[in-house]
This record gives C-alpha cells, structure tokens and sequence, in this order.
C-alpha cells in the first residue's frame, strides 16, 4: 500500500509541474493553453529519444527537454501573437493535436503507435526497487518545489504585475509601455519549459510512453487541476492537483464496496462520479478551493 | 391614488459583504423631477440600481405608485413602468442602433415608430447613424442612444444614471429639455448628476448622498445656493 | 484670425512636441478623420473639443497606436511615429487615457497605479530573480508614489480594493491617476472629467496645473465640461467632422459663432 | 476535384448545425460548451430509442429525440450551468467537460460501447459527370441549409431572436429593458438542443451510434464555429465549410492521418489573417 | 467425483489477481466480456475451494484503453492489491505500457495484444500473448484471400500497431504470390468525423479487393463510406471488426463483405463449454473472440499456481508452459477439470476456448485457426479456413 501512495504522489506531482505552468500562461497572464499534451508529449519524447536512440546520458537527455519545449513554446507565443483569447485556445489545442500525430505518424522516429520503451533512468540501477521510489518521489518533489518558488516569485515580483495585467486589458498594458508580445513569448516559452520538464520525469517514471498518453484527456487533468485549485494561486493548484487525482484514483476502490456491479457499469459509473464531484466541487468553490490572493503591499 | 410615486423606505444594498447604500428613505412625488448629487463612490448608482431592480435590495422597501416592488427583478420592474438607463454598458454593443431603440420600446411595441421618430428628432445624429453597430458609437453618441431609449417607451418613473456625461455642451442642454418636457408629461424622474448646476436646475428637489446615505434632501434651489454643498460638492465655492 | 492673441500664443508655447497632419480614417462609411491637422507645443495645456463623433478620440486612438490611420502622419518629439504600436510610445514621452475607463479589474487600485511606471527593473525576468533587493527598493519608492497620487484621487480607502469593484466615476480617477503616475512628457487624457464630481475635479485640476508649471509636463485634454476647459486650457484647439474647425485662446473661441452653432448652443 | 467539394460539403452539414448551436450557445452564456459531444451522443441514442428500440419511422423518431435532446438539454442548464452563471467562462468549460463525461458514460450505462446503426438501409450513391451523391446525403445538406436559414431568420427578424442577441449582448441591460432574460435562455438551451438531437441523427447516419460519437465531432464543431465568428449563424455555417474544406484539400498534400492536424493548421493561418474570425467584427474600445 | 477437492483452509492468505480490460475507450467493445470471463473462472475456482486450498481474490479495474490511466491502475493493483499477475490487457499500447512497471514487480501479465515488440520487449519471461501476431494475421488473411481469385488490392489500416505490422505481412504475401498492391498503403486516425477522403483515396485505382484491418467502431464508420461511395470491389477486414453489432449497424449493406480472424477451435469442447458458461448460443460463428481468450488466461494462471505449488511468479511462469504446452499430457478443457487432474498428480495440457493453448519459448501463443468468412444474408458462412497444424 506504501509503494501505491508513493506512486501516486509521484504521479501528484506530474500534474503538479504540468498545472503550475498552466498557471503561469493562463492563470496569471491569461494566455488560454488547451495543447498542454503536447508539450508533455515534446518532453517526453525528447528526453526518451535523446537517451535510448542518440545515446545521450540521461540526465542530459532530461534537460534538453525543457528546452525544447522552451523553443516550442516561444514558436506557438509568436504564431499566435495576434489572436484573441478564444482562437488561441484552438491553435494550442491543434498545436498538441499535431504533437500527438507526429509522434504517432512519424515512427521512424519515434516508434509511432508500438510506443517507446525507455530503459534509461536516473541513478538507474544503483538503487532497488523499493529505495528507487523513494527516490524518484523525492526527484519529482524538489523539481516541484524549485517550480512552485520560480512562478511564486514571478508572482509576487513587479514582472508578475505585468503579466495580470495582460490578462486583464493587453491595450492598456501597451500603452503603459510594457512590451506585451515580449512578455506573452517568455511566459508561454518557460511555462512550455516546465511542461517539457515534466513530460521528461514522466517518461523515465512510467519507462514507455506512446501517442495515446498524450490524448487530450490528460490536457483536460491538468486544467481541472488549475481550476479546482484556483487559478491565479499556485499553492491553491497544487492542491487542486491533489484533489483531482484523488478523484481519479480514489474512484477506483469504488468496486471493493460494490461487487455486484459488472465490470462496463462499474468502470462507466466511476467516470460518472468523478464528473458529478468534479461539478460539485465547482459549484461551491467557483474560483477553486483557493481563490488567487489579492496582493496586499505593506512594504 | 394620491400617494407619492416612489417611496423608499429604509432601503439598504449592497454587493459583497457591507450594504454600500444604507438606511435611504426618501419619496418622489408625481410629476415631479429629483437629482442626487455626491462625490465619486456614494452609492449614488448603487442605489438607483436597486430602485431598477439590478442590485438587490437587503432590507427596507420600493413602492411605485402604492405597488410594493420590492425585491422585483429588472425585467419585472420594467413592466411596471420603470425605466433605467445605467451609467455604464448602457448600450448593446452588437446591436445597431436602430435595433438598441427597438429594444427600449420592448415593454410597447405599439407607439415603436413614433417613438423613434421623436427620438431621432431629438438626436439626428442617431438617424445618421442607425445603421452602425453602438459599440462603435463615439463616447457622446452612445450616451444619446442610452437616453433614446428609454425615451422609446412612456415610463411612469424614468432613473437616470448621469445621463449628461460625456455630452458636447449643446446635446446636454438639450437632453436636459428634453427631461424637462418628459417629465412634464407626468413621469416622474430621478437622475443622477455631476453636472450639478444643471442637474438640478430642472429639478424639484435634490438629494446629497455621501457614504451611502442621504445627507441632505432639499428643494432643488436651496440646495444650489446652500454654500457647504457648493463647496463639498459642487466645486462652486473659489 | 486671432490677431495679437494668436502671436501671444506662439509665444507662451515652446516647439511643437506633437504634430498631426492631413490624419485620415474611416470605418466603413464614415469619414472619422478627415485631415485632421493639430499642433501641440511644448509646455501648454492644450484643450479639444468638438461635437459628440466629432472624432476626437478616434485621433487619440491613431496618435497612441491603438489603430492606425489610413494616411497622414504622426510626429512627436521629432520623430514620425505614424503606426507605432502603442508599448514604443510610452518610453518616447507620450502616454493617454481611455474615454470609456478601461481598468484593469482583477488588479488592486494600488497595483493598478504601480504597474503604471516605466522601466522598472522588477518588471524583467532575470533582476527579479538575480536582484531581489534593487526591486524591492524600487518597489518601495514606487508603493510611496502610488499612495500620494491615490491621496490625490481620493482613493486611498480603496488601495486594497480590486478595480472592477470601483464606481465609474472611481474608475475615470483611476484612469487618470495611471496617466499621472508615468513620467511622460506628453500626456492625452480623453474626457478626465466626465463622471467626476466637479469638486474633486477641481482638485485635480490643480495637480494638472502643478504638473504643467512645476515639471513643464503638456498635456493635450479633451473635454466636454466648458468650465474645465476655461480653467485650464490654453490654446483650445475645435474639431468638427474629422478636422480641425479653429484654434486660439478659450475666450476668443467660445465667440466664435461657427463653435456655438456646432457645439456650444445657446449654453455656454 | 468535384467529389471532394462533394464530400466537404456533407462534412460541413453534418458540423454546421451544431456548430451554430454551439456558437448561440457561446454568445448568449460566454463560455465554450464542450458538453455539445454529450449531447449529440445522448441524441443519436435518444433516436435509437425511437426509432429501433421503439420501431418508429426515423423521421418521426428524429422529431421525438430532438424533442428529448432539447429537454435534457435545457435541464442540464438548470441544474448544472443556471446556478454557475457568474462563473468564469473556463470554469464553466471544465464543469461542461464533466458533464459530457457524464452523459457519456451514462449512455453506456443503459446501452454499452457497441456499435448500432437506425432502421435505414444503406443506399448507393446517385453518380453524375463523374461525381457521387447518396440521397441521405442530399438531405443532410438541405437541413443544414435549412437550419442556417431558420437559425438567421430566428435571430433577425423574431422577438425571441432580438432577445436572445440583446441578452447574449448584455445580460443586464437586457432584463433592464424589460426582457424575460430566464426565459430567452430556457428557449436558447431548447433550440440548441434540438439541433444537437438533429445532429444525433445525422451524425448516426454518416458515422455510427456509439458513446463517443459526440465527442468526435467536438473539435471540428468548435472550430468551425469560432472560426464562423461567435454569434453568428452564417459565419458557423462558413466556418464548417472551410474546415472540410481544409480536410478534405489537406490529403492530397500529406498522408491522411496529418488531416485534422492540418485542419487546425489552416484555421491558425486564416485567423491571423483576420483575427475576428470570418463575421466577427473587429471592436475598437476608446 | 471430487473426492479431493480440497475446502477453503480458513485464515490461509487470498492469491490475488488483477484483470485490467478496455471497459471503455477503443477497446470498449471487447473489455467487458474479458472481465466477466475472468470473474467468472475465478468464481468456479473458488466455489469449488480455491487453489491450493486459498481463495483466489480478484480485482478488476478499467485500462480506459488508454496507456496513461493504465498504468496508474496497474500501480494499484500491483502495490495496493500485490498480485501475481495482471490479465486481460488488450490494446498493445496498454500491454507495453504497463509491462516496465509489471517486469520490475514480477508480475505476470497476460493478453491479447498484438504488437511484435512484445515478446522483445518481455525480458524476464513473464508476459503470456493469447493471441497470434499481427503478421501472422496478415499473412493468414492474405493467404485466405488469394485463394479466392484477387489480382489487384488496395491497403488502408486504422493507425495503430495491431493493424500496421498486418498490413506489412498482407502486402508482401500478396506479392510473393504474384498479386498486386495498386496503393501506397496508409493508414487514418479513428475518431475522425469524415472518413470521406480516405476512402476516396483507397478505392482510387478500383482495385478489385481492398483490406481493411481495423476496430469495430471506426470500421463500421467506414464501410457505410465505402458502401456509400459506390464501390463494387470486394471489402476484406478483420473478424473483430464485423462482429453481430456491425452487422445490426449496418443490416443488409453488410452482404458479400470477407473477413478474416484467428479463430476458436469452433466445435472444440472448450469453446462449447465457454458459450455455455457465457449464457451464448452456438450459432456456429465466432463469438467473444476476446472473451474466450479472457477464460483461457484465468485458466491456465490458476492451473499454474496449482501445479506450481507456489505464488512465486517465477515459478507459476514456468508452470504455465508446463500446464498448457506440449503433447503428451491429459488434455482437460476446464479450470476445474484441470484442476482435479493435477491433484491426482497428472501431467496436463490446457486447451483452451480461444485456442489450443500452446506457447512458443517466448510466451507468445502458437496454435491458432484461421477462417476467411463471408457475411451472406447477414450471417458469417465460412469460406475457407486455415487449420493450425502443430
Ligand atoms: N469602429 C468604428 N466603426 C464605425 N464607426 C466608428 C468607429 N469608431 C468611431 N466611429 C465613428 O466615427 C466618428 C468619430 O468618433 P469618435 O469616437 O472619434 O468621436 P469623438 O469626437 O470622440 O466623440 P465624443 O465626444 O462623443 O466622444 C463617430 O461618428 C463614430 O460613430
Ligand atoms: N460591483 C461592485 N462590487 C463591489 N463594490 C462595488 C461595486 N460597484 C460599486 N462598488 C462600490 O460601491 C461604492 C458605491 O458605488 P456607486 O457606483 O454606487 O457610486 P456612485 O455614487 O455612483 O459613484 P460615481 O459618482 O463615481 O458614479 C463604491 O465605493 C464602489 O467601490
Ligand atoms: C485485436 C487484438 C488482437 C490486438 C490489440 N487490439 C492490439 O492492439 O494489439
Ligand atoms: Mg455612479
Ligand atoms: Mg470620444
């Protein structure tokens, strides 16, 4: 039961990565991503192909994803520059649809549908089993915390102002001076870092991914996450992705009390029930269980 | 029916927690017009909201005309002869004008081509203009559209919310007349003004809100010469 | 046309810190701008009035980039700035409000005023991480301005309060406060005193004029109120139908029977 | 070449009347309903009902399981959305996501993951100069057609249509103005509805009945409607075209399975060309 | 005759196994009935007390069809549930999915996938494939379809990893015997909204067969396209995906279309006594292609325990081969069956509903017919078939 809490944190904190950079490019400066898969799926794939094909060490391998999805999210800031909040939403939802189907077409590269295994881990091999959970949570909770202190600082900081107010009236935040598409790329580019970082734990974690992780199910986790937390607020999200898993894999232990379900109708009212809690939830906590926090100067 | 046509009575609203407007009692007699003044941030719109029924009321009670509205909802209100033109978002953007004074005559379709006739007359630059979308209306044109149409029906009780702002010297002065003529007619008005010297030179009474409550209720030239408000309010004083 | 008056004004104002010329615009069928042509010189308070649709703030919208001109060009500061995006102008000098107050909702009155600042080095990615103390400093200095200029536009009890929730004439004062709060040397404020109770305008007037005199700030207003005009502006500058109709002092100007028909009526 | 204009076009029926739906929906409540998949599930089973199940003709099954579809799509809105209306608009999106899963997955309940099909054999296409037509597919483009135009006339020219605009333009001075804004809305979810069950149907007779039937048309239903421009009735209808359009040209370049991926593609590029989306209108605040 | 069927010794520890089926998603058709074999196995075992004198404990959970949710399941049913083995898994990208996390706890797993990368990917010899190959498929298909005359075909496949290394086989089988391949194979997405195009594109050459290797749900969307477009050719796909339910969806459109499956021993004992058990009637087409294999699995899982002696899944892996492979043994066509025989200290070979059951040393499953079948007045007649010959 341990090892299963250890996983589950584990996974906890994949979410917790992927929604604190939803965070930064849409709670805070608004900027709507619905191709959160995508830039997973980049991360993931970067990092796998780069240690079992190049033959890159690891840990190499699992830091040049950030950077692509860095790059990969600058190129989607600067193709969308001038669109509003609605068609962003689709160009970043085709965006992780194209992600999904190159990794899926393309399997000369990436294996396509067979999916990669990737055998390569961090400190690989010099930790058993048990020890190597441990570890690996440990590895996935600091990559949080630096994640979680980079976008509270960004937050509290003056850079933080700018980006809410984008959020609030781009044109008023031009004609203050602030260089609005300058600030859109480098949000969208670090959140697109962090997602990437994320997708690369979560490959080396789960050791063989393929297109169908990347559906955009996953994309929908990590909003409800963002959302059930609080947008604005990244403690709130952090939570909120704690709840939402709670909700996925709590509803599993659902056939232990009711065995005289078969197994369709059980699997079908499981999903049923994680709706219904996800909408009451909603319902009484409409900003997410931690609404964004007015800022308070008291210098 | 000799009462008053609005009577309000320990009227108290607000949005989150705290009533912004508190404890405000005060009647409008038929055919009469009333202006409140005050600075920036007295309720003065909150409470004209909750007598529109857009803002709802947490105690206290509206009476228009001896029916007791209190607690209605906006559309209802509108029913029984209220008509309110808001201070802010006070057109449909998307709609044109034409459509936006159609959509004032909603309550009475009947008298719809007079009505905007008179209104066009009024503001020729709205016939101009009918074909255009509001939202593209320059600042002034759209408050003459939001004034228009409440002029497309016959109210028994007409709020208005600053309705002068943002008006070339020579529409206010013309908008004002028009209330006047309006009013003469038998509605009864109550207006909120900056442009108190204006404002309240039509009028019959006036009110000072400050801090959500009623400071002073006064026939319109008392308060005009009274040198206090001249000083809080009005900025007459040098 | 203004004799002795007109040579007087060229001589109360400084060089031309912004000048339009031959600005046209159209939206669909209407003729917004229509050769426009306007001067603003250094050190003035220049007052632009003109009917409603006149098209006033149609040339506030092409002056700060918000939408460009058909033709004609745009000078500020000796440079031709036709078609710059908006975020160029302020670090040039220029700054503007919104007629219609376009706050920023989910930002406090106070943070509302501080965002306002040029070039603040908390507001790039690096110093924020790499210079924590210079930012908090600069913070500091901008909390102490941001709370003077909100004693200023009476919002001080407000500071806390998130702007969506303020009243509209609150809004308007937020507007213009956030103009107030950039150290440009040319600032547009599209009707600062609609909504605005006259009282607290004439407060606000004061801080205009201190502004003008003290630190040689212009400003080019638009207003509807005559008696702010008359108090602050010097020239007034009337447009009709997309361009300019006369220019001169406030009191040559109301007398000017083609503004009385066109704008003032029988009023002023 | 006709053949794929052909073949666009029926795809562009099938999603256009949902995608105005959709794109009434959007502008009258301000949020992007992603719930339409549930409801187009939840009508192509409803028809089923009728129309296999119950044994009725599938016209008159059709008329049953839009009425049905309109109805719980309204009480969806009473008890899901009616309470949220404050809501932020992406909160509203995810609650909306929940509900389709819902709907969903309560579809499988009672009629589990297989495959089904109406009472209507399949026909052969009619051919002529080189191009094929079936007669299922010429009534899918008459209704949608006939949806537009009923859809624009509503809007236009009705009472109800000018309230629905004025409501979806602003809320409170349209209950200001004396509007039964309760009751617009109500008719809104009913409408709309009813086109969803419509789609049920077709959708069921182009693809097949089974869960997910809804949700794979989601996306281009989304697309197409906000590339119509929001609110607009034509525009959605447009906006369909193009995004078969887009499906069908893409093929003839880049292996098939890169079709919805270039669909998006062509949507971004035409979007920035003009980025109020086909009828939207540009909208300049001062 | 069970003199020594052993009861349930009280307080001895549950041997707990986990199924993890498609319940929804694209395997959603075929989930549910796995799931209910396996329980349904589990059940008998237990009534009939149990393996090794413990109660087998089950426990079911949804992959979703989807690698990214199965995982997280297969987490909690290895760490939460700690069982022996994890059954049922269908989808490739699910069985691979899962198998790093199941290799490092040791648990067997045991499915009908496809994918050729399994017994690769499968290094400590815990993974047990109840279904052929997808090259075999394609190779038995084509072989089946040869015979029936086609000169010319055109290839399309749903975009997955079952159906791609098929459509490789079938190609080259066609060509070695002399036939042609007019297209340049390709493959679409399900879930699309139109298949329109791709079918425009595949009946481009008018080729005079196509083949279709593809899942139920996006097959039956196609075949209405093709159907619709006019096409007079002959459709060939998979039996998986022209099931009763496809051919209810599509009624009499369905008439003259082939398919090809790797079929149950029809008329085996074992597949009789499934129908049975499974509430079916025998109509002589195949039924629960997946639902058979899903008793099978259970089956020879319990059995090996058994013969085992033990839970040790190195041990029951070895047992596997033991209970299921090789001639020479007492055949037996139940779990319970099985059981008795190896209590009485017998050698037994398995055979099972969805084959004989026999492993090659890489855990993949050898003897399996193949039968071409057409639908005529909406009924499967068979045309030819492929028997597996040992
Ligand atoms: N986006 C637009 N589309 C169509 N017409 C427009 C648009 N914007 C402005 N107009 C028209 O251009 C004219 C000038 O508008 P503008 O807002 O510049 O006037 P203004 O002088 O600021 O008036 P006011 O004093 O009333 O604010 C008006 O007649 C208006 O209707
Ligand atoms: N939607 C709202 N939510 C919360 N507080 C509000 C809201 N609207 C107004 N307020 C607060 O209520 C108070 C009164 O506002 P109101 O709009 O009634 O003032 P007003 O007298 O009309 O001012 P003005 O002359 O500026 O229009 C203000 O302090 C404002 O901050
Ligand atoms: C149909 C099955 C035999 C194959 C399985 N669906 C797979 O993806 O491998
Ligand atoms: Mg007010
Ligand atoms: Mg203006």
């Amino acid at each position: 039961m341990t090892f299963y809490f250890v996983s589950i944190a584990t996974y906890v904190g994949f979410f917790m990565i992927m929604a604190l950079a939803l965070n930064l490019q849409w709670g805070m400066t608004g900027m709507v991503n619905f191709g959160v898969a995508g830039f997973y799926a980049i991360g993931a794939y970067t990092s796998g192909l780069l240690s079992v094909k190049a033959g890159w060490p690891v840990e190499w391998a699992m830091l040049a994803a950030p950077v692509m999805g860095l790059i990969w999210g600058a190129a989607v800031a600067l193709l969308s520059i001038r669109l509003r909040e609605d068609f962003l939403a689709i160009v970043t939802l085709g965006f992780g649809e194209i992600v999904r189907l190159f990794v899926l077409n393309e399997d000369w590269l990436t294996e396509g549908p067979r999916g990669l295994r990737i055998d390569a881990r961090p400190l690989g091999g010099m930790l058993d089993r048990d020890q190597y959970a441990y570890f690996y949570l440990a590895l996935v909770a600091v990559t949080v915390l630096i994640i979680f202190l980079i976008s509270e600082r960004i937050r509290r900081s003056p850079y933080g102002r700018v980006l809410r107010a984008i959020r609030e009236d781009d044109v008023v935040a031009g004609v203050l001076g602030k260089v609005v598409l300058r600030y859109r790329i480098q949000v969208f580019a670090l959140g697109g870092a962090f997602m990437g970082l994320g997708g690369a734990l979560y490959a080396h974690y789960v050791q063989n991914i393929s297109p169908d992780v990347f559906m955009p199910m996953v994309a929908i986790f990590i909003w409800m996450s963002v959302i059930v937390g609080g947008a604005g607020n990244n403690k709130g999200l952090l939570i909120g992705a704690g709840v939402v898993m709670a909700l996925l894999e709590g509803t599993r232990f659902l056939g232990d009390f009711m065995i005289w379900l078969d197994a369709e109708k059980l699997s079908a009212l499981r999903i049923i029930l994680i709706g219904v809690l996800l909408i009451v939830v909603l319902r009484l906590r409409p900003r997410g269980l931690m609404p964004e926090e007015k800022f308070r100067y008291n210098p | 029916m000799t009462g008053p046509l609005l009577a309000v009575e320990g009227l108290c609203a607000g949005y989150g927690k705290g009533d912004i407007i508190k404890d405000v009692t005060f009647e409008l007699s038929a055919g009469s017009i009333t202006t409140i003044i005050g600075p920036n941030g007295a309720g003065k719109s909150t409470l004209i909201k909750t007598l529109a029924g857009v803002v709802r009321p947490r105690i206290g009670s509206v009476r228009v005309d001896g029916d007791d509205l209190t607690g209605m909802v906006a559309n209802r209100m509108a029913a029984h002869g209220v008509a309110y033109v808001p201070q802010e978002a006070n057109v449909f953007r998307t709609l044109t004008v034409q459509e936006n004074l159609e959509m004032g005559a909603w309550t009475a379709t009947d008298t719809r081509h007079e009505r905007m006739e008179h209104v066009f007359e009024l503001f020729p630059v709205l016939q101009e203009r009918s074909a255009v979308r509001a939202g593209n209306l320059s600042g002034g044109q759209r408050q003459m559209a939001a004034f228009g149409m409440a002029m497309m029906v016959a109210p028994r009780l007409l709020l208005l919310d600053e309705p002068s702002a943002g008006l070339s010297p020579k529409m206010v002065g013309q908008m004002f007349e028009t209330v006047r003529r309006v009013n003469e007619t038998g509605v009864g008005v109550l207006m909120v003004e900056q442009n108190a010297i204006q404002g309240l030179g039509i009028a019959d009474r006036g009110i000072v809100m400050a801090a959500g409550e009623i400071k002073l209720n006064l026939p319109a030239s008392e308060l005009l010469d009274n040198a206090e408000v001249g000083e809080l309010y009005l900025g007459t004083r040098q | 046309m203004f004799g002795a008056d007109g040579a007087a004004l060229q001589n109360a104002g400084g060089d031309a810190i912004l000048s339009v010329s031959g600005l046209q615009k159209a939206f669909g069928g209407v003729q917004a701008l229509s050769g426009m042509d306007l001067e603003v010189r250094r050190g003035t308070v220049t007052g632009l009035i003109g009917p409603n649709g006149a098209g006033k703030s149609t040339l506030f919208n092409c002056m700060s980039g918000v939408i460009p001109p058909d033709s004609g060009e745009v000078h500020a500061f000796g440079r031709n700035i036709t078609g710059w995006p908006s975020h160029r102008l302020a670090p040039l000098g220029v700054v503007r409000t919104f007629q219609l107050s376009r706050e920023l909702g989910r930002l406090t009155c106070l943070e509302n005023l501080m965002l306002a600042p040029l070039a603040q080095l908390g507001e790039r990615l690096l110093p924020i991480f790499l210079q924590p103390g210079a930012v908090a400093r600069e913070e500091r200095a901008l909390y102490a301005k941001a709370c003077e200029v909100l004693e200023f536009a009476r919002l001080a009890d407000l500071r806390d309060e998130y702007a969506e929730n303020l009243s509209g004439g609150q809004k308007k004062l937020l507007e213009l406060a956030r103009a107030l709060m950039l150290d440009c040397e040319l600032i547009l404020l599209d009707e600062p005193g609609a909504g605005v109770n006259p009282a607290l305008m004439k407060t606000l007037e004061e801080i205009i004029i201190t502004l003008n005199r003290d630190q040689g700030r212009t400003f080019l207003i638009v207003e509807h109120d005559m008696d702010i005009i008359a108090r602050l502006c010097d020239p007034v500058i009337v447009m009709t139908e997309g361009r300019k109709l006369t220019e001169g002092p406030f009191d040559l100007v109301r007398r000017d029977p083609t503004v009385i028909e066109a704008y003032l009526g029988g009023v002023a | 070449m006709g053949q794929v204009l052909i073949n666009a076009l029926v795809n562009a029926a099938l999603i256009g009347p949902p995608a105005v739906a959709f794109s009434m929906l959007f502008g009258i409540l301000r949020f992007p309903n992603f719930a339409i998949g549930g409801y187009i599930t939840v009508g192509a089973f409803a028809v089923f009902a009728f129309n296999v199940t119950l044994g009725l003709p599938l016209v008159l099954a059709t008329l049953l399981g839009m009425a049905v579809t309109g109805a719980l799509v309204w009480l969806s809105d009473e008890i899901v959305f009616k309470p949220m209306r404050e809501h932020s608009p992406i909160t509203l999106l995810i609650v909306s996501i929940a509900l389709t899963l819902i709907l969903e997955q309560g579809v499988r309940l009672f009629w589990g993951a297989d495959v089904r099909g109406f009472d209507l054999p399949l026909t052969r296409p009619m051919k002529f100069a080189g191009m094929r037509i079936t007669v299922e597919q010429v009534w899918i483009i008459g209704l949608a057609l006939a949806v537009a135009s009923l859809t624009h006339a509503i809007l236009r020219y009705t009472r109800i249509g000018k309230a629905m605009r004025a409501t979806s333009d602003n809320f409170m001075l349209a209950q200001v103005r004396g509007i039964n804004t309760g009751r617009v809305i109500a008719f809104t979810w009913l409408y709309c509805g009813a086109l969803f069950g419509l789609t049920g149907t077709l959708g069921g007779l182009d693809l097949v009945i089974e869960p997910l039937l809804g949700w794979n048309l989601t996306i281009p239903i989304f697309a197409a409607a906000i590339l119509g421009g929001i609110g607009s009735a034509y525009g959605a209808m447009l906006g369909a075209l193009l995004v078969g359009i887009a499906e069908e040209l893409t093929v003839l370049v880049l292996p098939s399975t890169y079709k919805v991926g270039v669909g998006f593609i062509i949507i971004a590029l035409l979007l920035l060309l003009r980025p109020q989306g086909l009828f939207g209108e540009a909208q300049i605040k001062k | 005759a069970t003199a020594i069927a052993p009861k349930l010794v009280l307080g001895a520890d549950p041997i707990n196994v986990g199924s993890l089926t498609p319940n929804t998603g694209g395997g959603g058709p075929f989930g549910p009935n796995i799931a209910a074999a396996h329980r349904r196995v589990v059940e008998e075992v237990n009534a009939a007390g149990g393996v090794l004198g413990r109660e087998v404990q089950l426990t079911q959970e949804n992959s979703e069809t989807n690698p990214e949710t199965a995982v997280r399941a297969a987490d909690k049913l290895i760490n939460v549930n700690q069982v022996i083995g994890i059954l049922g898994t269908w989808s490739s990208s699910v069985t691979l999915g899962i198998m790093p996390k199941c290799q490092e706890a040791g648990v067997i797993q045991m499915c009908t996938s496809s994918s050729a990368d399994i017994p690769a990917k499968d290094e400590k010899g815990l993974v047990f494939n109840f279904q052929a190959l997808s090259p075999v498929w394609g190779d038995a298909i084509a072989d089946l379809a040869l015979r029936r005359g086609f000169k010319t075909f055109s290839l399309m496949a749903l975009n997955n990893d079952f159906t791609g290394s098929m459509i490789d086989a079938f190609a080259a089988k066609v060509k070695a015997k002399g036939a042609q391949v007019i297209n340049e194979p390709f493959f679409y997405n399900g879930g699309q909204s139109s298949y329109r195009t791709e079918v425009e594109q595949l009946i481009a050459g008018d080729p005079e067969a196509v083949f279709i290797p593809a899942y139920v749900t996006d097959f039956t969307a196609v075949y209405k396209e093709i159907f619709r477009s006019g096409y007079e050719g002959q459709v060939i796909s998979v039996s998986i995906a022209t099931g009763d339910k496809f051919k209810e969806a599509v009624g009499e459109a369905a008439n003259g279309l082939l398919h090809g499956v790797p079929v149950p021993p029809i008329g085996s004992k074992a597949y009789a006594m499934y129908l049975q058990e499974a509430g079916l009637e025998d109509t002589g087409e195949v039924q629960h292609p997946f639902g058979t294999a899903g008793r099978d699995q259970m089956s020879s899982l319990l059995l090996a325990v058994e013969k085992a002696g033990s839970t040790d899944t190195a041990k029951v892996a070895k047992a596997i081969w033991e209970v299921t492979t090789g001639p020479g043994k007492k055949e037996v066509f139940s779990v319970l069956e099985g059981l008795e025989a190896i209590r009485a200290g017998e050698e037994i070979n398995y055979s099972g509903a969805s084959s004989s059951v026999e492993f090659d040393n890489e855990g993949m499953v050898l003897g399996r017919d193949f039968q071409l079948t057409e639908v005529q007045d909406g009924k499967d007649v068979v045309v030819e078939r492929l028997e597996f010959k040992g």
